[in-house]
């Protein structure tokens, strides 16, 4: 019996989820041993029409990692949902739409217009903007178009099991793998991942205070932290609101959770929630002193969104055209 | 349309102040716009930010929450928690392009039916000037830029029999 | 130096002007810079209120429109009259959206907005709440010991807006004098109807207003009659001997309140303006109790 | 059974006509036909009236023959019929929470005006509930046992009937007043209106039963401090001010009045308004109860500023001799009560007259209120009952102003519902004990009541004048010699039609009655809300009149609102008799909204422990999580808004069921 087919791809995102399947380091034999790859375009030869060559369905998995926003991404999504049995959103971006979803405050006219035209340290004199189609010497060459919209995988196509983080850790990547591969799979819909936030499983949890009253907020760089829970310092963690599973690597490592697993899955929107358990715990009561501590939360949708704007509630900033 | 289009607004009123306040407002007949939903929550400290969010998403074109005066809350100071929530949310909200006047926030005491007609006659007269909001219409149109390639898929697997053929391949999917 | 515009408006131009003569160089004893608006217009008083409300009041938005130009905090208007106009005007800018649209457009035409950010302000007001009796007995000179007063608001300046003292039974003035050193007799009739315009058009009932509170004023031994409104003043002081043909002789002086400050502060009394009235305030200097008091 | 599934549930729809109140206004046929497609709706109804028995009973009858699970009535407010249809649902076989209310009445037909949009809003409301009620848990409801014991806050003729009442019924009643004395307004008046019996008469003989009655704790110069707790269980806070003398050593003799070192009384007399003068050491009036005197440290010369300096020699106490009474040192105490129910009898406050001006009081001291006169024609008043005026002479002519700080945009807009009859009770008196010519003004004549309006037909007979008309001013301003050195009243004489000058001896301000001058403070301590006008709000109007919105707190008497002694009475009486309904059930069903913590998924975070005003949550330090403690937990909801990983539940009202509810408001559109 011929061993199961599986495929990697990646759409917008960085390259750190391919990175991550390389950080299974001897592991990946085991992986590479039970399964054929037939689709890893950052590290294997395979074409498009390979793939579209193959039945339907004839892919046991794909682990996709990437937001979906040009048509180009969202074709390669769609086939490979056809192909494949399991459609796993890999990581935070395919997950959530991640950090390119920050995009998704902005038009594509605004983005376009400030990353070839206007951006400083940019170096185009002519202000070329990508053209979607060249030809020259009787050959066309076609380039995919940028959406408006930046999605998660989900918003695309149907997904079957997200695997969550930036990146997902080796851990959670091969408890993935072979839950896949030893059939042993959670209902459909489900993040792999345990389904309590990260204090659970931080090291600084006995160091929390039973009182915060915030009086100001404070980001990383503007303090010296000590090993206290962050939130203790007045440092704004997201830690409360985010899955546990990621072995609590940034705040052991001295940097706050900025909240890559997303919610938990009683959870609709992980930036409200945060908000909500934050703001509550203010000292001021006054309007202008509540305003003057939330003063130091410059950026609210940066900070709680930042890897998950497009599954937000709403999506995406409202006053936007729909096409620009 | 336009000027048949009349706003839809979802409040959320505390059972002590607010929802008896619009009692009262019933009781003594004093007349007010129609495009009022209130769902009733024991406390405007039960108001979580993703209700605010949910109903705009579903086609509220605002959102009024109504709770206790300060130092008047029936469980203390849970009308506190909530204006502090209501603050940075405001905020957001407005980075997310949705304009103040949608989502407000008024403490209004029992005995304040009169208030209850006012606020709700002003926010209608506000959001009738802002116009609809439209979330899930929104969400619609932005996803038009998709609809290209899921013809073009939908087309495919109409020309197949996916019945039989997914039936086989779950057989085979996990040996 | 704190410096307020000035409405004088037509009355301290005229028929009131010992109202100016006192008011200017008080202020200015005070320390308090008064900038008359440049070419102020009617108030919209009496005449133009009685015919067309909301022409009155574009008259008078002008006039606001113009205070906030000039720039500075509050705008002092000592007339009654004009304190209520501007102040009713202010008003129905901000309650009524039809006036304020009628007052909008025709400010627009003569290139003129108004913001609504210039409080119209009475001089007793100001004297007594901005200014404060202390700094001003620190400027009291000759003390008007012994002076018996009644103090006399008139309705305008509590009615319908008592913004800074009772409707009925204002106190103001009875402190500011009483800081000066005067005696305040009791007067029941601080606020009532001087007779107002009506003397001019049935001067019987106008007459009889004025009448009765002259001599309510004599019966309770008063020396003066204090007055804060040139209309009150005029009508006081201008009739006496219509009131002595046809009831009995009614004469008291009747001033305005800043000319009995002006005394205190030790002016000049013709520069006060005190000669001006029918029945003149006799002289203070040659009273027994100001010679008294070291210079 | 998994009952969020919607294809598995079976609903039933009532939508009630309310005779026409809703009818009116809402096509409820149309509604009910708009329902009875959702999903999950087995049937769909309208009905005339939906709180009646047999519309209680056709919801029986149809969870029975239809196994309906889930129940939603579109009625009236859940505040007032919430519990009916609760009860009928259970009877029919159901988990009474298994069951929701929409309310299109309060919120919807009485409200608009337009047929379509009232009947659009009803559907939307009713589809919320559908998708709503789906998501519904079976819940018990929690039975927490109730303390008998009962407090009286006041000691007025509201407090002394109600713990009166209640101490005869068994209960043990504490009564908390802040006057050396119980007796209240009451105690001070002299007659009563309409008969014209004696105040001390029937309030003395109640006061010293209060004051002996095994069952009552009475607790005078105290306030309440602090109250805790929840119904069935109020810790009551109670700061007993000092008197100086100790209560129960102390026997009324007042020797140590006689003895006091000022030989005559020259102070202040409370009691008497002013009219009269008393000791430092002293005895409110003469019936006081407790018979135990007390001593103002702000007279007495043995303090100073208040101060206790002990230089006074105190002939005080060696009058007191072997009895001990009198304690110099004594100090605020405080002490802590536990009851299960709360009667709130805190009184009015007397208007201020001097907030009108252009009636003289204060300036002319001829110019009374209507209390100083109750203290004037009283036998044991200051006078003992010779009406004399300030300056010694008796009144031979005497106006009566109604309505000061009533029915006045400037004070207060309210009608205080007294004045017009103690107003003619006074003119009787005073015409009684003077002869004087008595001329009464007022606005309108009110007297409903029993016996009321014979009263005012008996006094016309008596020759007392009256005048239709808000009086302008009274003035010392004399125009004619009649007038000179009186008091004219100038008024608009409304159905004679001309204006009058009338000049009195003596003018009596019928002043008008306010809430206490406390009374938000006490509204907030005893969780209680207030009316626009500041009296305390019952909970209904109609049918609640005496409860509040606090479970097992009650109120009675004028603190609710102004009222004759009859009414507070019968008010006093209501709400002793549903504290007794409260006690004699033995327990309390608290409706069961409380929040738990998913004990699985808690995180420990610690957002929601210091959110809690009732201190319920706490953290486990063996698990690392969060727990609640459901007997504390009052269901606001706060930590479960605020609970960042959602893993605190509130019953009744947890995140499914509102975001359902959200859906469906929005889904008609």
């Amino acid at each position: 019996m011929s061993k199961p087919k599986v495929a990697f791809y990646w759409c917008a995102s960085c390259g750190g989820c391919e990175e991550t399947v390389v950080d299974l380091a001897e592991d990946i034999l085991g992986v590479v041993e039970k399964v054929d790859i037939v689709l890893w375009p950052v590290a294997m030869d395979f074409k498009y029409k390979d793939i579209e060559a193959m039945p339907d369905k004839s892919i046991t998995a794909t682990l996709l990692n990437g937001a979906i926003r040009s048509t180009e991404q969202e074709e390669m999504a769609r086939l490979l949902r056809r192909k494949s049995q399991f459609l796993i959103a890999y990581g935070a971006c395919a997950h959530m739409g991640g950090i390119p979803s920050l995009a998704n405050q902005f038009s594509r006219e605004q983005i376009l217009k400030f990353n070839y035209e206007d951006a400083p340290t940019l170096a185009n004199g002519d202000k070329t903007r990508p053209q979607l189609s060249f030809t020259e010497a009787g050959r066309t060459v076609t380039l995919p178009q940028l959406h408006n919209v930046v999605r998660s995988l989900d918003q695309v196509v149907d997904v079957d099991y997200y695997v969550p983080g930036c990146p997902p850790t080796p851990k959670i990547t091969k408890a993935a793998v072979t839950a896949l591969l030893e059939g042993k799979l959670p209902p459909k819909g489900s993040v792999i991942g345990p389904d309590h936030a990260l204090c659970e499983e931080c090291t600084r949890k006995d160091t929390k205070p039973d009182k915060w009253d915030f009086v100001e907020f404070k980001r990383p760089h503007q303090k010296l932290m000590d090993d206290k829970c962050f939130l203790a310092q007045g440092v704004v963690c997201m830690g409360p609101a985010t899955r546990a599973g990621c072995e609590a690597q940034c705040t052991t490592g001295g940097m706050p959770c900025t909240g890559c697993f997303g919610g938990t899955s009683r959870v609709r929107d992980q930036g409200a929630k945060i908000l909500s358990a934050l703001c509550s715990n203010l000292a001021a009561k006054e309007e202008g002193e509540i305003d003057a501590t939330l003063a130091t939360i410059p950026d609210p949708v940066g900070t709680f969104y930042r890897y998950g704007l497009a599954k937000s509630i709403l999506r995406r900033k409202v006053s936007l055209p729909a096409n620009s | 349309m336009t000027s048949e289009w009349n706003p839809r607004l979802v409040a959320f009123f505390c059972n002590w102040c607010t929802y008896t306040a619009a009692d009262l407002a019933g009781v003594s007949r004093l007349k007010y716009a129609s495009n009022v939903r209130v769902i009733r929550l024991m406390c405007s400290g039960r108001v979580d930010p993703q209700f605010i969010l949910d109903a705009l998403a579903k086609g509220a074109d605002g959102v009024l929450i109504g709770g206790c005066h300060p130092s008047d809350c029936h469980y203390v100071e849970g009308n506190y928690k909530c204006l502090r929530r209501f603050q940075l949310l405001k905020r957001m909200l407005s980075d997310m392009g949705i304009e103040e006047g949608r989502v407000r926030l008024e403490w209004i005491s029992a005995a304040e039916g009169e208030k209850v007609k006012t606020v709700i006659n002003e926010m209608t007269a506000t959001i009738k000037q802002l116009g609809p909001l439209g979330m899930p219409a929104k969400f619609e149109e932005w996803d038009k830029e998709m609809e290209h390639f899921a013809a073009a898929v939908h087309a495919q697997e109409a020309q197949k029999a996916p019945c039989a053929e997914h039936a086989q391949l779950q057989e085979t999917a996990h040996v | 130096m704190t410096t307020y515009s000035y409405f004088p408006g037509c009355s301290l131009k005229g028929i009131g002007r010992a109202y100016e003569e006192s008011l200017l160089p008080v202020f200015q004893a005070l320390d308090v810079k008064l900038e008359e608006l440049e070419d102020w217009n009617c108030c919209g008083a009496t005449a133009y209120m009685a015919v067309d409300e909301v022409k009155a009041c574009v008259m008078a938005s002008r006039n606001l429109a113009m205070a906030e130009k000039l720039g500075h905090k509050e705008m002092i208007a000592p007339c009654s009259a004009c304190y209520l106009v501007l102040n009713k005007t202010k008003h129905y800018l901000h309650e009524s959206p039809a006036v304020r649209g009628v007052i909008e457009k025709a400010l627009a035409d003569v290139n003129l907005t108004y913001n609504g950010n210039t409080p119209v302000r009475h001089p007793l007001d100001v004297m007594v709440r901005d200014i404060g009796l202390d700094e001003i007995k620190k400027r009291v000179k000759r003390p008007l010991t012994g002076l018996k007063v009644a103090a006399y608001y008139g309705c305008q300046i509590v009615r319908p807006y008592a913004t800074f003292d009772d409707q009925y039974n204002p106190t103001t003035m009875d402190r500011l004098l009483e800081a000066l050193g005067c005696t305040l007799v009791p007067f029941p009739l601080k606020t009532r109807c001087c007779g107002a315009s009506l003397t001019g058009t049935l001067p019987e009932p106008g007459l009889l207003c004025s009448k009765i509170i002259l001599a309510e004023a004599i019966k309770r031994g008063a020396d003066v009659i204090a007055t804060v409104c040139p209309l009150c003043q005029f009508n006081l002081d201008g009739y006496h001997d219509k009131i002595a043909a046809k009831w009995n002789d009614c004469r008291i002086p009747t001033v305005y309140f800043t000319q009995l400050m002006g005394l205190a502060f030790g002016l000049d009394e013709r520069q006060l303006g005190l000669h001006r009235g029918f029945v003149a305030m006799k002289p203070w200097s040659a009273q027994p109790a100001a010679a008294a008091v070291p210079a | 059974m998994d009952a969020t599934k919607k294809q598995d549930v079976r609903i039933g729809f009532y939508i009630c006509h309310c005779g026409s109140n809703i009818a009116a206004m809402v096509d409820c046929p149309a509604v009910a036909r708009y329902v009875e497609k959702l999903p999950g709706v087995v049937l769909s109804r309208d009905y005339k009236y939906m709180c009646s028995d047999p519309g209680q009973e056709l919801i029986q009858k149809d969870i029975k023959e239809h196994q309906l699970d889930r129940v939603v009535v579109a009625s009236c407010s859940p505040l007032l019929h919430e519990h009916t249809f609760r009860a009928a649902v259970e009877a029919g076989g159901l988990n009474p929470f298994f069951f929701h209310m929409v309310n299109i009445r309060e919120h919807d037909s009485w409200v608009h005006t337009n047929k379509v949009e009232a009947t659009e809003k009803a559907k939307a409301l009713a589809h919320a509930a559908i998708q709503r009620v789906a998501k519904h848990k079976s819940l018990e409801v929690k039975k927490v046992p109730i303390h008998p014991d009962v407090l009286v806050v006041g000691g007025g003729i509201a407090g002394i009937h109600a713990a009166m009442t209640m101490a005869n019924a068994g209960k043990k009643v504490y009564l908390v007043e802040r006057e050396p004395s119980i007796g209240g307004h009451m105690a001070k008046f002299d007659k009563t209106f309409p008969t014209l019996d004696c105040a001390a008469c029937i309030l003395t003989p109640k006061m010293s039963e209060v004051g002996s009655h095994p069952n009552i704790t009475l607790l005078t110069y105290s306030e309440v401090a602090k109250m805790d707790g929840y119904v069935g269980n109020y810790t009551v806070t109670v700061k007993r001010k000092p008197r100086y003398v100790i209560e129960d050593q102390c026997t009324g003799c007042q020797e140590c009045i006689a003895n006091c070192v000022y030989k005559e009384p020259k102070f202040h007399d409370e009691f008497n308004e002013g009219l009269g003068k008393r000791k430092p050491v002293y005895i409110p009036f003469p019936q006081a109860t407790p018979q135990v005197v007390a001593i103002d440290p702000k007279v007495c010369l043995n303090f100073r500023n208040g101060v206790l300096t002990d230089k006074c020699k105190k002939s005080c106490v060696t009058a007191c001799g072997e009895k001990k009474a009198i304690d110099f040192t004594q100090q605020e105490t405080v002490q802590d009560i536990k009851v299960g129910t709360i009667i709130v009898t805190t009184g009015f406050k007397t208007f201020d007259a001097k907030r009108v001006p252009q009636y003289g009081y204060g300036k002319f001291p001829n110019v009374y209120t209507a209390l100083e006169i109750e203290r004037l024609v009283n036998a044991s008043g200051p006078t003992a009952g010779h009406v004399v005026m300030r300056d010694g002479r008796e009144p031979k002519s005497i106006g009566i102003i109604h309505c000061v700080g009533s029915r006045d945009k400037k004070t207060n807009r309210w009608c205080s519902r007294v004045c017009c009859m103690y107003s003619m009770k006074l003119a009787h008196l005073l015409k009684e004990h003077t002869g004087a010519e008595i001329y009464s003004f007022y606005i309108d004549m009110r007297t409903p009541g029993k016996g009321y309006e014979e009263f005012y037909d008996k006094l016309l007979e008596e020759g007392v004048h009256f005048i239709r008309g808000r009086v302008g001013e009274v003035t010392d301003w004399a125009m004619s010699p009649e007038e000179e050195g009186k008091l004219v009243i100038r008024v608009e004489d409304t159905l004679a039609g001309y204006v009058r000058r009338i000049p009195f001896d003596m003018v009596v301000l019928a002043t008008g009655m306010e809430p206490q001058a406390d009374a938000q403070d006490v509204r907030r301590m005893f969780n209680m809300s207030c009316g626009s006008e500041g009296f305390f709000l019952e909970r209904h109007p109609k049918l609640a009149p005496v409860s509040t919105f606090t479970e097992g707190i009650f109120i009675a008497g004028a603190c609710q609102g102004p009222r004759d002694i009859p009414d507070t009475v019968a008010q006093a009486g209501a709400a002793a008799a549903e504290a007794l309904a409260l006690i004699d059930k033995g327990h309390i069903e608290q409706e069961p909204n409380t929040a738990f913590i998913l004990d699985d998924e808690c995180c420990g975070c610690k957002s929601c422990i210091p959110l809690c005003p009732y201190t319920a949550i706490t953290f486990d330090e063996s698990k690392k999580k969060a727990t609640i403690n459901e007997a504390l937990c009052k269901g606001c909801g706060t930590c479960v808004a605020a609970c960042p990983s959602g893993s605190i539940v509130q019953n009744l009202f947890d995140d499914e069921e509102i975001f359902s509810e959200i859906d469906g408001v929005l889904a008609h559109d």
